[in-house]
């Protein structure tokens, strides 16, 4: 088995969870570089869109940011970004959303507003973008995350895109019809919600991780499926295309300032 | 009616303190040469609207020019935070800033709607999270045949906006490719407009019948400033400089290097010293 | 997902009796050939929906295929009446016609916000005029922040739009150009839709970053029938026959020199009979 | 003086009206032809929008329809027709729109929508389209229309689009704030608006018309200023260039069916 870090197993996971026909609203980070994995290795058809604007786009490199012309350049055509909002995700023309955030509670409700009080933030984060209507708009929302105690928090300082909300039907009441977040993707495990509590569940660990690992980085009593898998460690394939990827994007993020 | 004019005619006429500006551009098209010109007439109290705020807004905001600001995300793309906006957010410096949040689907309606002429937007959103509670301009309107609850929120109607484009014509018709953010709707919802570009050529190049072209009569001020979206890029010109936006990093983080640069980079500048960056490099030049 | 199909093919799954339909096109594009189809596949009791229905729509009322038309605008431009749709309104042959009545600003709003998504569209309008009292579909909604009462309408949400356009792919990327009316926004407002286009080609041309395309994601049937919008035009193909316009006239003035123009035109041909029309005339062609 | 027809005069009256630097919205027929004409005369840097989305055309010819391709390919831009609607005209970017109709009344109120009665007419027309907006959005409205005892009725059968509704402040107290038909150009003569009762009234008669042939074409009992005009007979050169674009226009829509 090849030798390969915590951060590209969770790339990985994230990319092999695409479908060849998923049509997907990408964030920058680590989303980025699992849909172009997925596109560069077992889904060539997927359809990646930035909020940028650009509608199936097929950068050779990763953007830095959200909007660089790679992703302008190769893609079948931009659209001005209140058509994205309008059209494209609140349309209900999106099947997968990708989200992050500074934190997250077991029912995947994300916050990356503020941490601390929001009047005097300890941390003023960037803010929500888009996610607020990501979360509610796309088909179902995938969430990679690397784990950690202040990150996987028992209680969010703000709630700045929903999840699962507190649970159970608690989503659905709010009138969203989405399916929300079907998938968490962390350096440590795989998540899904639980069909009844709907609490991210542990159903798979990464080769090499133990239970014990999963609860020291998560801030809740971490759940557990009844069957937990292993998840198949990266193939040499997946490992060399996704290594290739970054160096091809640090070379060229890193030409002359 | 479009003037061609002196980046610092047109900002001296278009700004003035007080006013509500939006300096808009999706990562694509930002209008560093005119923020730096605010900077040097040292305009005060602006609130300033953008969905991205990033680097300009920084420095903006860094150099006491703002005192509100209206956003929805507020961060170095794909490197980390702003320092100078989280400095004046968590300690007041150099001065205060008030902070209007809101989501990109809401920022990008109340431009729509601006442009269009409503006084408001409404929308599927802001269902369930937080920032309803912090910001009493999220309302609620209900369809009247679905009974549906939708989002409401005012339009947009800045004082000026502030864009840059890759061209105009000697009458003033400006047109913009590529990633075009919501830079038209923000000239369309203000009151008066100022715009930069790459080059002022003698006819627009015919590249679609349906290209995106703001008409000379919706424009108040073209300024042609030749690199003036750097380190931002201008499609068919020159690429974004995706290493300066990591170094900027560097030079924000604390306040006397930010200082510093702003010092001997712009303060001590003028628009002439983008023309450096500028290059014609791809097809959409022509 | 689009599938390339055959003109039979594509009417015969996507367009039902008692479906509401949009057959759009603003004077360019105008699906004649598509409009055809459906006269000969005897589809019944339509709701035809369009801003200005024109000729195809006389035809498709004139055979008895609709008994409802949602419209802003229905008349034979720079000619005059519509001679058949009026039989239907005024004498109700070959059927009664139901009328729900807008205004172009409505018709176009309400498309706008059924690709959108939502359930309706506000805007200002309606003020003062009769057609709100004939029409129970035209509401008011107040603007929570100004006060103000804006006109709403409900989205457009048909069972299947119906468009022509100049190119798709051989994935079913449509590409359109020219006069753009609300085709893209009634595809995507749509459940179904079928795209005629003049001809499939292996690779869209690249004329503009920011091309009108509709991806192959939001269409069902692609359909290649060169010269399918005669006597309407395909920018860059063949120009608007403005003499059949006004033969039309003459043709569907009385009912018998219409049934036997139908009849010997459409019920006895098949889109073949299209191609004689087009040719490429045009820069816009590549 | 030139021999010329009273719609020659009509048109060449409308065109008159229009500044060098105005933003206008033109509808098929007399509109357009005013417009072109004014356009191609002392006005060369008007700016002609059309309801299909194509801003500030410059066409060789009239178009029939509101869409010809003769528009597009002159255009600066075509632009959406939603766009149109909602940027443009709503926007309140268009100085002077024309309107026309089957009927009109006193206080510049149109009918295009039926006669008789709205449930049966006895003719049902095109009916609306634009107007309903068009007649509250635009700055001020120019109407053309031909004088007739049928046309210039003393009651609408339906009201499409109001003027000045039932006159004096009765259009500002419905909440709108532009103008309204500041100019109604007829083939007998031109009205304006009474400052006071909005009643349109006559200011101008053209060459050769009588008091009593306004009347006598008109529904309703015709006011006339304190001053009454004589508007100025076409010149060679207006004739001219409009007879020519008349031609121009019938040679090309007369081409093989």
């Amino acid at each position: 088995m090849a030798d390969y870090k915590p951060t590209e197993m969770m790339t990985i996971a994230a990319a092999r969870a695409l479908r060849n026909d998923d049509v997907c609203f990408v964030g920058i980070g680590q989303p980025s570089a699992a849909c172009n994995l997925a596109r560069l290795t077992h889904a060539p058809d997927i359809v990646l869109i930035y909020e940028s604007g650009t509608l199936a786009t097929k950068p050779n490199v990763l953007p830095l940011s959200i909007g660089d012309g790679e992703l302008c350049e190769t893609a079948l055509t931009t659209v001005p970004v209140p058509e994205m909002f309008r059209y494209w995700l609140q349309g209900s023309r999106i099947k997968v959303g990708f989200l992050g955030g500074a934190q997250i509670d077991k029912f995947a409700n994300l916050n990356t507003t503020v941490v601390g009080p929001y009047d005097k933030p300890k941390v003023r984060l960037p803010g929500g973008g888009g996610a607020p209507e990501i979360a509610t708009s796309c088909g179902e929302i995938f969430i990679i995350m690397a784990q950690g105690k202040r990150s996987f928090v028992d209680r969010l300082d703000f709630v700045t895109s929903i999840g699962h909300v507190a649970g159970g039907d608690s989503r659905a009441r709010l009138g969203v019809k989405t399916k929300g977040p079907t998938k968490l993707i962390t350096d440590l495990a795989l998540f899904e919600p639980d069909p009844e509590t709907k609490e991210m569940t542990v159903v798979s660990l990464h080769p090499g991780v133990t239970r014990a690992q999963v609860q020291d980085n998560t801030g809740w009593p971490v759940k557990f499926a009844a069957q937990v898998a292993e998840t198949p460690p990266p193939t040499a394939r997946e490992l060399e295309v996704l290594r290739e990827l970054h160096a091809r994007t640090n070379r060229a993020h890193s030409e002359a300032a | 009616m479009a003037r061609i004019s002196s980046l610092s005619e047109a900002i001296t006429d278009a700004v003035r303190d007080g006013d509500t500006l939006a300096l808009e551009g999706f990562t694509h098209l930002i209008p560093h040469a005119a923020g730096h010109e605010i900077v040097r007439q040292g305009r005060k109290g602006l609130t300033l609207i953008r969905m991205t705020p990033d680097l300009i807004y920084d420095q903006l905001i860094g150099m006491g020019c703002a005192s509100r600001l209206v956003f929805s995300w507020g961060g170095n793309p794909g490197v980390g935070s702003l320092h100078r906006l989280r400095d004046a957010v968590e300690n007041g410096w150099p001065q205060k800033l008030e902070l209007e949040e809101h989501s990109h689907a809401a920022m990008a309606n109340a431009y729509e709607a601006g442009a269009a002429g409503l006084p408001c937007a409404i929308f599927r959103g802001y269902i369930g999270g937080d920032l309803p509670k912090v910001n009493a301009k999220i309302k609620r309107v209900t369809c009247p045949f679905t009974g549906e609850e939708l989002a409401a929120i005012p339009a947009h109607r800045p004082d000026v906006a502030v864009i840059h484009a890759q061209r105009a014509d000697r009458a003033g018709n400006v047109m913009i490719e590529g990633v075009l953010g919501v830079q038209k709707e923000a000239v369309l919802a203000s009151k008066r407009s100022v715009v930069t570009v790459e080059e002022i050529v003698d006819e627009l190049p015919e590249r679609s019948l349906n290209a995106v072209v703001l008409p000379y009569w919706t424009i108040q001020h073209v300024v042609a400033v030749p690199g003036g979206a750097f380190p931002s890029y201008a499609q068919g010109y020159y690429a974004r400089n995706n290493a300066f936006y990591k170094k900027w990093d560097d030079i924000a983080r604390e306040r006397d290097t930010f200082l510093a640069w702003m010092k001997a980079n712009v303060l001590e500048k003028g628009p002439e010293a983008f023309a450096q960056y500028t290059r014609k490099t791809r097809a959409a030049a022509d």
